[in-house]
């Protein structure tokens, strides 16, 4: 047992320990629940920044656990994992402090708390899974860790939405499952790689095979959101704020593109999908998903519906640049997409929660002259919807930037239109929210409004979002810098690059 | 023989001793049964080593050699089911006296808790003595004996609660065993008139299609599926696991289930495999996906929980029988082992269900599903091990049924039996649809009733949470049981060779 | 030797500082207890500008590694002129802001806004790759929207939205013209794109693109509203500098000199002149000066496009048509600025006395008109040279236009000049402010700057010869004689003045019926879905099974003895058959 | 001689059915009970034809002797309570909607149709199996008499029962004890404090028979080691015995304190046990005897066994515990409110 | 020649046992039918071990029908001890439903 094992162990122990000591709990031991959840969530972020400087310097980091014959969990952290780590572990640090400031004197919180920890860990499972069958077994460990999270409200809406949520998700494990115990039975048990299926098996299998990829992406598909299967996103809303925070910049959502990044890069290979002649549809589904989250995002009224639609039409660029990944440039878009979607989403959810928790807006409509009551938040708002909409110099304009020259270098027009009518979109659901909200005037007094003493609102709603604002601006501003996001997915990108 | 090799005798006769001090020591009952279960827990554990060290045992009883004297043998699946029922026997004996403890402090009929826990010892080890015996012995009408004994003991547990309900309940149920017995005891004779031995072992060496094996296979395989409740003959289970007290109710679905069916199991795998053809493992199979079907749609209609739970066993033996057509296609030892791992993961986990269901009842003074919003509040662990349960009986990742059911769907597609691939998904699908039903009810804690954790009887909860938790830890260290299994193979060639020392 | 010193640190530091003061200003706006010092520091924020102008050696170019993918500043010849153009402009307005929001209480969140727009400006001309160039480019634009709706009054906001509108169709036109120019190399190629031979659509957009900012025709109508609401300082920065944005972006972005794109010159020139006249015709119809103002830097800005329409047509009019572009943006930003501080003067109430205010303002008038002697008669001279190597189709067409064009003009100007004095006598009397020396000071630059500069000096030597200045004299005379009869007859055109919609109606118009129709997708989706997946599965289908009585009796009927027993024996006697058939068969084969 | 023995299992064989199908057919329980008695002792008249007298004894004492007196006190204790309507079927398993089956007017249902046709179908199959059942393989006897002498009993049924398959009998004990204690746990033995007025006679013949009673049983445990007999038959005569004493006056076994009769039951089984618990000292084997001792250690067994399986029957019959053991308090409506009702 | 007759007899009586415990609704009746369907399978076990020919007696299927009958009375006994306190349960659950009853007309 090398210290590479420990520290992959540690890493996913140091949120799962936590999360079952809360558990234990009673619930007025709030400090030392607290101090648990950011220590744990501190030694999680170190030691993942250690394993990330140790990755950049070539040391392989693997666990093997055999659970059956011929069927192993396989924990390894190659870069692709790093990256989507060392994103969940910040996010949840970040997350934390805020749910810790959401939840004040609300009630059975170490319930909370537990499963949150817990569904961290799952993430950092799903992650750093070495094979098909960990990704699976962390996959529907998933559904389990945040359905107690949605239905933490404990009323009748919550409930519907964790049944839906549910019958969802449970459907796409089912489909997942059921492909990969098919693909098992083809390939027999196989750890990721870049080269993916075996030439002849393709060759020889090639409709099972096809039948087999979109089963997969089906099943992966309902996590990430994709059109026909997003339904449930949405209604999850009704949990609370660093729940859907935490839901949709990093736990499920992410888990599902993750999933259909490593299934079409290190399950299938980009080269047997593309003479499966599978990427059409890849590419046909990411941008139905793009345009029609977008367009629904117009419609909707409630600002965390309207945030939930652009996660959706979001995450779906991802998908996009993993479609295109023969082409570098594209690829590159799409595994950065994965962090600054990331960030720019958890800095939007965070403000929707301050605006929830501070003043008790749900609607847009109800957003007239926030500016001037919550400024700092609706700055932090401000520059998460500028990343939206792709204005530089925030992070989001440089994924589109490597998407669109992707889509440039694969050929394809449409790719560009595509985003760039989204783009529109996007500007055309996310401008009028921050006129509005800065320009707007303020019609009566807002609906539960909360004090919180010198500061606009509760210090640990406050510092979270500046945090991640800042860092969306900071990352897009300093990209080229020597550990930005881009210059890690430039070097994740090496060895996909043939 | 050396005195150390007597380890077998022990899982039978320390139960068998415990029930008659018990019946004749009331007072002190209930350590006297603990002390028991905790010893034949030890004799297992000395046995699996001894498996592991040095391969299947045999151990002829009184002295006298197989074809005359009766054997006791171990062997991969034996063990197992041995493990599971000792592990499960020191549970439910902690869980009932929890039980009985606080009933009698809270009698609702001044009388009866006293009555039903001073019954309920000697019975229980009996029971114990049943299934140990049944697991054992190597000599078939030996293991009618057990049947009987397995048989009469569950009725009589069952109708200790002394409802009306469960009365009617326990008398269908007599008679059903009755029945199943009696045809089983037809197919021993038929054995007996065809090759005129009655040790297994032998039996199996001269395993051969003539007429009398078909007749006695027929009718043992019949009396056997009647006794496991499989999907058409399934009417008595339900009225008898809900209406019976909730330790009773935990003995009958998870532990006198599994009696009959490893019995079914060994017959048509171990012992008169050859005289099978595919049609009778499809036949089986269909049998099972009826089962999983029809128990998932009754499961879905029940009100009350223990009856929702009931119905649920209903439809997990159908997983157990389902997995005979993929064994026997397959070929694979896979689906052999997912067979009698599945049903020790069910085992604890129906066990862990009605501890909880138990629990709840006696908290909340009803097992309505729809008023049973925010138990959580009260009983956090109890929740949280009926969750961790029906994870385990869904078949999600961490539990022993996720491996199960990965095993049984490995064999199903390997050999292209799309139709129980999809069965077994459908399954899946209405057990999440029955658990998350409950689980929600459970787990939300609607606005106003605030968190108050009073701490019950201790006994009462965390049996139930260690049972669930085992159920889960079968997931992760499923090599260790499997390997159990794997070894079992050699036995088939050790029996064949005329077992016996 | 201290100019020495000076010269070195501007060499190193000074690009950065360019763009770095105001945007460090601009925040400390926004900072609370900074507030103070930086609103007063407002003014200076354009000095490291002028001083980088004079100083910094010509052709520098450095390389900041980590900002934003690799951002390159350096300046170069238009560049220079640019910088110091629109340094002039910005230090005027930012004057003329001091001294009107000296006691307004949202003074600094103005500030801020200018500041904003400011460093985008300057960091817009300095930098030399397309990234940079498009980060500044989008930060001036959505800053100056702060500048528009300072008055936060209804009109104000329209204003604001149609700005808005259109600065974002122009960031996104942009933004794929700039990927589409650089499908290359990865990195965004610094400066001019060498002969790269552009497509028609890639023509459209870059039109697009900076055709906004400089108000081409479809996308004028935010000038108009703008310049009106904003407060008189941001006006003058508008018009004055954030103009120039769209003709350095032209400049860049199209190879004059390099290569002929004979249809984008046609596309030009026909936009240009429509977009010249069409300024004309609705500055009459106008009675606000600022919407005066407006039309004629509409007009003006349609000769410009004209002049980049010739550019194209050939190499040798691409290499003349460069400096001319540059000159005629200087001369029009000049004229603009005292124009500005001229009506901020009147709008204020410090009026001078009648003569010097119209003979103030008559200057910046007729040196737009082209009188001789001024930058505009260069400029039309040098414009008729340009026209003439067109080839012949296109000098004729130049030799009737231009004349026009400065005709309407100058009676453009006059009638501005009318509405002017109208309003300088209505208004109260004023003290003298710093306002009256500093439009004295841009009355004087207009004049002396085309003579002192030299890159400008030998254009002016062209224009002293005789013909150049009867050929100049003529439209102007003409214009006065026609202004002078049509202000004594009334001085206003009939109609409304204003077209009845406009953009920002089109614009909800179109939001309204989109989402109109997308509601009607969504409704019937939903409904489609609710009658395949919700409706089987609730109502006739699977729940319903479940609650129906089916079940409940099927299952009570399985509770009778008789039936589960009959399924005992069927299952019996099936068993035995088929192991009886098997046996059967088994022992027929072996 | 042959015929007349052929004649007389044909006749005997048809009687059996006849009286099997007669028990079914008639609508009065009652009757059928007392078919049943007949039908227990033509078969024992079977056993006997077979050469099997240990079965023929035991058939009569337990098949008949004791089942048929169980089932005429049940329909006892069932008539009362319901209060004499004839053949009430009682709630049963209440919703049996299934088609009545009076004896007379049995309407066949096409149910019932199939069902029968299933089992005639069932029942041909197994006959033609039996048939074809080639000769029959020598079954264990030879083993059995081989190794006779080591089991320290001659009468091999005694020698397979108790120690060649002793096993089989400790599991067996163990069954009728738990027959015992369900019944026990069941219910009170439902005995009228006083029984009104038993005949003189019956009291004198009582008096009488009870000592002839105990000393046929104890010999017929005795003779279990040599020929037919042994501790079931013995044990069944015995219970004849204390059936005797409940039925008449002497009504002190409902009354008895429970240890003394708990000591009794698990008298035998105990003895089992301590007896397979020496093999293992002894002889390092569970139950195994050693030679020499064989005998006597099994008539130990067979009289301990024969005592405790006399009073498990006569708990059968008593159908209950005794009164004064584990008394509850009749159901008081008004506890339903109270705390939980028990699951 | 008797062998085989038994053996039938046996068998038949087993059937008529099924037929009865599947057919009669009333547990006493089931349970006769249990006990004929006992008694069947012992007279067929010793029928198939009976030996005219030698006539020597082989004493292990004796032993396994002596356990048998004792196992069968047994279970009898259980069911009809069941079978009575079911009876009892049911007369006392109607007697109460009928004190109610009465309750309720004398309380209105």
């Amino acid at each position: 047992m090398s210290w590479e094992n420990v520290l992959i162990v540690a890493i996913l122990m140091s949120s799962f320990l936590p999360g079952v000591i809360i558990f234990m709990l009673p619930e007025r031991s709030t400090a030392l629940r607290t101090g648990l959840n950011l220590f744990g969530a501190g030694l999680k972020m170190a030691l993942v920044i250690v394993m990330d400087l140790a990755i950049y310097y070539g040391r392989i980091f693997q666990m093997r656990l055999e659970l059956m014959e011929g069927v192993e969990l396989f924990l390894n952290a190659d870069p692709l994992s790093a990256m989507f780590a060392t994103l969940s572990s910040a996010l949840w640090l970040l997350t934390t402090i805020y749910a810790v400031g959401y939840l004040e004197g609300s009630p059975n919180r170490s319930h909370f708390f537990g499963y949150f920890s817990l569904c961290v860990t799952v993430t950092i499972g799903i992650a750093m899974a070495g094979n098909l069958v960990t990704f699976l077994l962390f996959y529907e460990m998933l559904t389990l860790t945040t359905y107690p999270l949605i239905i933490h409200r404990g009323t009748v809406e919550s409930l519907r939405a964790g049944r839906n949520y549910l019958v969802y998700t449970f459907g796409g494990g089912g489909i997942f499952l059921f492909a990969v115990i098919w693909l098992h039975t083809l390939a027999g048990p196989a750890d990721f790689s870049a080269a993916g299926l075996a030439r002849q098996l393709v060759e020889s299998e090639a409709p099972v095979l096809r039948c087999i990829f979109l089963l997969m992406i089906a099943g992966v598909g309902v996590k990430a959101a994709l059109v026909p299967l997003h339904g449930w996103l949405p209604q999850a809303m009704i949990a609370p704020a660093p729940v859907s925070a935490l839901l949709h910049a990093v736990a499920v959502v992410k888990a599902g593109a993750f999933g259909v990044t490593r299934i079409v890069l290190d399950v299938f290979g980009v080269n047997n999908i593309i003479e499966l002649g599978l990427m059409p549809w890849l590419i046909a589904i990411a941008a139905a998903t793009i345009i029609w989250g977008s367009l629904r995002a117009l419609q909707q009224d409630g600002l965390k519906q309207r945030l939930a639609f652009s996660t959706v039409s979001q995450i779906s660029y991802i998908a996009l640049g993993v479609s295109l990944a023969d082409h570098r440039l594209a690829l590159i878009g799409g595994l950065v997409h994965l962090i600054h979607q990331g960030l720019m989403k958890i800095t939007l959810f965070f403000c929707a929660g301050n605006l929830a928790e501070t003043l008790g807006i749900h609607r847009i409509s109800e957003m007239a002259g926030v500016g001037r009551r919550l400024p700092l938040t609706m700055a932090a708002f401000t520059v998460g919807a500028m990343g939206m909409i792709g204005i530089p110099p925030t992070v989001g304009f440089i994924s589109k930037w490597y998407l669109c020259l992707g889509g440039l270098e694969a050929g394809n027009q449409w790719v560009i239109m595509v985003l760039i009518v989204s783009s529109l979109l996007n500007g055309a659901y996310f401008l009028p929210v921050i006129i509005t909200a800065w320009f707007g005037k303020q019609q009566g007094p807002w609906p539960q409004e909360r004090k919180f003493g010198r500061l606009e609102t509760h210090w640990m709603l406050l510092i979270p979002p500046l945090v991640t604002a800042l860092t969306v601006i900071a990352a897009g501003v300093i990209a080229n810098a020597q550990f930005s996001p881009l210059t890690w997915v430039k070097f994740v990108v090496q060895d996909y690059s043939h | 023989m050396a005195f150390a090799d007597s380890w077998i005798v022990v899982p039978v006769f320390a139960p068998l001793t415990a029930a008659l001090l018990a019946f004749l020591v009331r007072r002190a009952s209930f350590f006297i049964s603990l002390a028991a279960a905790c010893l034949s827990l030890l004799a297992v554990a000395v046995l699996v080593n001894r498996f592991l060290v040095n391969g299947p045992a045999a151990y002829a009883v009184g002295g006298w050699d197989p074809p005359l004297g009766i054997c006791l043998r171990t062997d991969g699946p034996a063990l197992i089911m041995l493990v599971l029922t000792a592990v499960a026997g020191v549970g439910i004996s902690l869980y009932a006296k929890g039980y009985f403890t606080l009933r009698i402090e809270r009698p609702s009929r001044v009388g009866r808790p006293e009555r039903q826990e001073r019954f309920f010892w000697p019975l229980w080890m009996l029971q114990l003595t049943g299934l140990n015996g049944l697991y054992l012995s190597g000599d078939i009408f030996n293991l009618y004996v057990t049947l009987e004994v397995i048989g009469v003991s569950a009725a009589a547990l069952a109708a200790l609660s002394g409802k009306s309900a469960s009365l009617i309940a326990a008398l269908r149920y007599l008679l059903v065993s009755l029945l199943g017995s009696m045809s089983y005891l037809l197919g021993v004779v038929f054995v007996y008139k065809t090759y005129g031995v009655l040790d297994l072992g032998l039996l199996q060496a001269a395993a051969a299609p003539a007429p009398g094996v078909i007749a006695a296979m027929a009718l043992m395989s019949v009396g056997l599926l009647l006794k496991t409740a499989i999907f058409p003959m399934h009417f008595w289970l339900p009225p008898a696991h809900a209406n019976a007290l909730a330790p009773v109710s935990a003995i009958l679905s998870g532990l006198v289930v599994k009696g009959s069916f490893f019995l079914l199991f060994r017959l048509w795998f171990d012992i008169f495999s050859p005289v099978l053809p595919a049609a009778a493992f499809n036949l089986m199979g269909s049998l099972g996906a009826g089962a999983i079907i029809w128990g998932g749609v009754q499961v879905l209609r029940q009100q009350r929980l223990k009856l929702l739970i009931a119905y649920s066993t209903v439809s997990q033996l159908g997983y157990l029988v389902i997995a005979f057509p993929l064994a026997f296609a397959g070929g694979s030892s896979q689906a052999w082992s997912a067979v009698l791992f599945m049903a020790s993961g069910h085992a604890c986990a129906k066990i862990a269900m009605f501890m909880s269901a138990g629990t709840i009842m006696l908290h909340a003074g009803h097992d309505r599903i729809r008023d049973l919003a925010g138990i959580r509040a009260y009983l956090p662990v109890t929740a949280f091990a009926y969750a961790a349960a029906g994870v385990n009986l869904i078949g999600l990742p961490p539990s022993g049924g996720f491996i199960a059911k990965w095993m049984l769907l490995i064999t199903a597609l390997a050999g292209h039996q799309w139709l129980w691939a999809v069965v077994l998904l459908a399954g899946s699908f209405l057990a999440t649809a029955y658990v998350f039903r409950v689980v929600a009810q459970l787990f939300v804690i609607p606005p106003d009733k605030p968190v108050i954790t009073r701490r019950r009887a201790g006994l009462l909860e965390w049996p139930a949470l260690i049972m669930a938790l085992l159920s889960l830890l079968l997931g992760l260290m499923a090599p260790y049981p499997l390997r159990l299994l794997e070894a079992g193979q050699i036995v088939r060639t050790a029996m064949t060779m005329g077992g016996g020392p | 030797m201290f100019l020495q010193t000076l010269q070195n640190f501007m060499n190193e530091a000074g690009l950065s500082l360019v763009a770095g003061v105001p945007l460090l200003l601009a925040a400390g706006c926004w900072a609370r207890c900074l507030r103070k010092w930086s609103f007063r520091l407002l003014p200076l924020a354009a000095l490291p500008a002028l001083l980088a102008v004079l100083l910094v050696s010509p052709g520098l170019e450095i390389q900041v590694k980590w900002f934003f993918m690799g951002g390159t500043m350096g300046i170069d010849a238009s560049a220079r002129i640019f910088l110091g153009v629109s340094a002039c402009a910005w230090l005027f307005a930012a004057l003329a802001a001091g001294e009107k929001f000296r006691d307004d209480p949202h003074r600094h969140r103005f500030a801020g806004y200018f500041l904003a727009s400011m460093g985008g400006n300057f960091g817009l001309i300095l930098a030399r790759d397309i990234l940079d160039f498009y980060l500044f480019f989008a930060l001036m634009s959505f800053s100056a929207y702060g500048l528009i709706i300072h008055n936060r009054t209804a009109a104000a906001a329209k204003a604001g939205r149609v700005y808005l509108v259109l600065v974002f169709l122009s960031e996104l036109a942009m933004f794929t013209a700039l990927v589409l120019l650089s499908a290359r190399g990865e990195v965004p190629l610094a400066g001019a794109i060498p002969g790269a031979d552009l497509s028609p659509l890639l023509i459209i957009l870059l039109f697009m693109a900076f055709g906004v900012k400089v108000g081409a025709l479809p996308f004028q109508s935010w000038m108009a509203l703008s310049y009106q609401q904003a407060p008189v300082p941001g006006a003058t920065a508008l018009a004055g500098a954030m103009v120039n944005a769209g003709i350095i972006g032209w400049l860049r972005f199209f190879p004059f000199g390099h290569v002929v794109l004979p249809g984008g010159g046609v596309f030009f020139i026909v936009m240009g002149a429509a977009a010249a006249l069409y300024g004309v015709f609705f500055g009459l119809y106008q009675d606000k000066p600022g919407r005066v103002l407006a039309s004629s830097s509409i007009s003006q800005m349609g000769l410009v496009t004209l002049i980049a329409g010739y550019g194209l047509l050939s190499e040798d009019a691409g290499m003349s048509a460069l400096p001319l572009m540059t000159l005629f943006a200087v001369h029009h930003s000049l004229a603009k600025t005292s124009l500005f501080l001229g009506y901020d003067l009147v709008d204020r109430g410090g009026r001078p006395a009648d003569a010097i205010l119209a003979a103030g303002l008559l200057v910046p008038c007729l040196s737009l008109a082209g009188l001789p002697l001024t930058s505009g008669a260069m400029i039309k001279g040098a414009l008729k040279e340009l026209a003439h190597l067109g080839g012949d189709a296109w000098y004729v067409f130049g030799a009737v236009f231009l004349p026009l064009s400065s005709v309407g003009t100058t009676i453009l100007m006059l009638h501005c000049i009318g509405l002017l004095r109208k309003r300088s006598r209505a208004g109260p009397r004023g003290k003298t402010t710093v306002i009256a020396w500093l439009w004295v000071l841009s009355i004087a630059g207009v004049v002396l700057v085309p003579w002192m500069w030299q890159p400008l000096r030998e254009m002016a030597g062209y224009s002293l010869r005789a013909r150049t200045v009867v050929q100049s004299l003529w439209p102007v005379g003409l214009g006065a004689v026609l202004a002078w009869l049509w202000l004594n007859a009334g001085g206003r055109l009939p109609g409304r003045g204003r077209p009845s919609a406009d953009f920002d109606d089109l614009v909800r118009w179109v939001h309204v019926r989109f989402l109109y129709m997308l509601t009607l997708v969504t409704d019937f989706l939903d409904r489609l879905r609710d009658k395949i997946v919700r409706e089987p599965f609730r109502q006739r289908g699977f729940r319903r099974f479940i609650r129906s009585r089916g079940p409940a009796r099927l299952e009570r009927m399985l509770g009778r003895w008789p039936v589960v027993f009959l399924f005992y024996l069927l299952l019996s006697v099936v068993l035995f058959m088929m192991m009886l058939t098997a046996a059967y068969q088994k022992s027929e084969v072996g | 001689m042959k015929m007349l023995l052929t004649g007389f299992d044909l006749l005997l064989a048809l009687t059996l059915l006849w009286l099997a199908w007669q028990l079914l057919r008639s609508t009065d329980i009652f009757k059928a009970i007392i078919f049943f008695i007949c039908f227990g002792l033509l078969m024992s008249l079977a056993w006997v034809r077979m050469h099997a007298p240990d079965v023929a004894l035991a058939e009569a004492a337990i098949g008949t002797g004791l089942t048929g007196p169980l089932f005429l006190a049940a329909l006892r204790r069932i008539e009362r309570k319901a209060g004499k309507n004839m053949m009430s079927e009682p709630a049963g398993n209440g919703e049996e909607t299934g088609s009545r089956w009076k004896a007379r007017n049995r309407e066949m249902s096409p149910l019932l149709w199939t069902v029968t046709a299933l089992t005639c179908c069932l029942a041909g199959l197994l006959i033609w199996t039996v048939l074809i059942i080639p000769r029959p393989l020598p079954g264990l006897a030879d083993q059995v008499a081989g190794s006779l002498a080591e089991s320290g009993v001659n009468n091999p049924v005694t020698a397979v029962l108790l120690n060649f398959r002793g096993y089989d009998t400790l599991l067996e004990v163990m069954v009728l004890l738990l027959g015992a204690i369900t019944v026990w746990s069941i219910t009170h033995a439902p005995f009228p404090p006083r029984v009104p007025d038993t005949s003189p006679v019956q009291k004198a013949a009582v008096r009488l028979l009870l000592p002839l009673i105990c000393l046929i049983g104890g010999y017929l445990v005795w003779q279990g080691a040599y020929q037919t007999g042994g501790a079931f038959q013995g044990g069944a005569v015995l219970s004849a015995a204390l059936v005797l004493l409940l039925i008449s006056d002497f009504l002190w076994l409902p009354g008895m304190r429970s240890l003394p009769l708990r000591l009794g039951l698990t008298l035998g089984p105990l003895v089992f046990v301590l007896l397979a618990g020496f093999g293992i000292l002894v002889e390092k084997t569970l139950l195994r005897l050693p030679v020499e001792y064989a005998g006597p250690l099994l008539l130990f067994l067979e009289a301990a066994c024969g005592l405790s399986i006399g009073l498990t029957l006569a708990a059968f019959f008593a159908g209950g515990r005794p009164a004064s053991d584990l008394r509850e308090t009749p159901y008081s409506g008004e506890a339903k409110g109270k705390g939980p009702a028990e699951s | 020649m008797t062998t085989i007759l038994y053996s039938v007899t046996g068998l038949l009586l087993f059937v008529f046992g099924l037929f009865a415990l599947i057919v009669c609704p009333h547990p006493l009746r089931k349970i006769l039918g249990g006990n004929v369907m006992s008694a069947g399978i012992f007279l067929f076990l010793v029928a198939a071990s009976y030996r005219a020919d030698t006539g020597e007696i082989d004493a292990v299927p004796q032993a396994m029908v002596l356990t048998g009958i004792v196992v069968s009375v047994c279970i009898t006994a259980v069911a009809l001890v069941l079978s009575t306190r079911l009876q009892q349960a049911a007369d006392q659950g109607a007697r109460r439903r009928r004190k109610r009853r009465r309750e309720e007309d004398a309380g209105e």
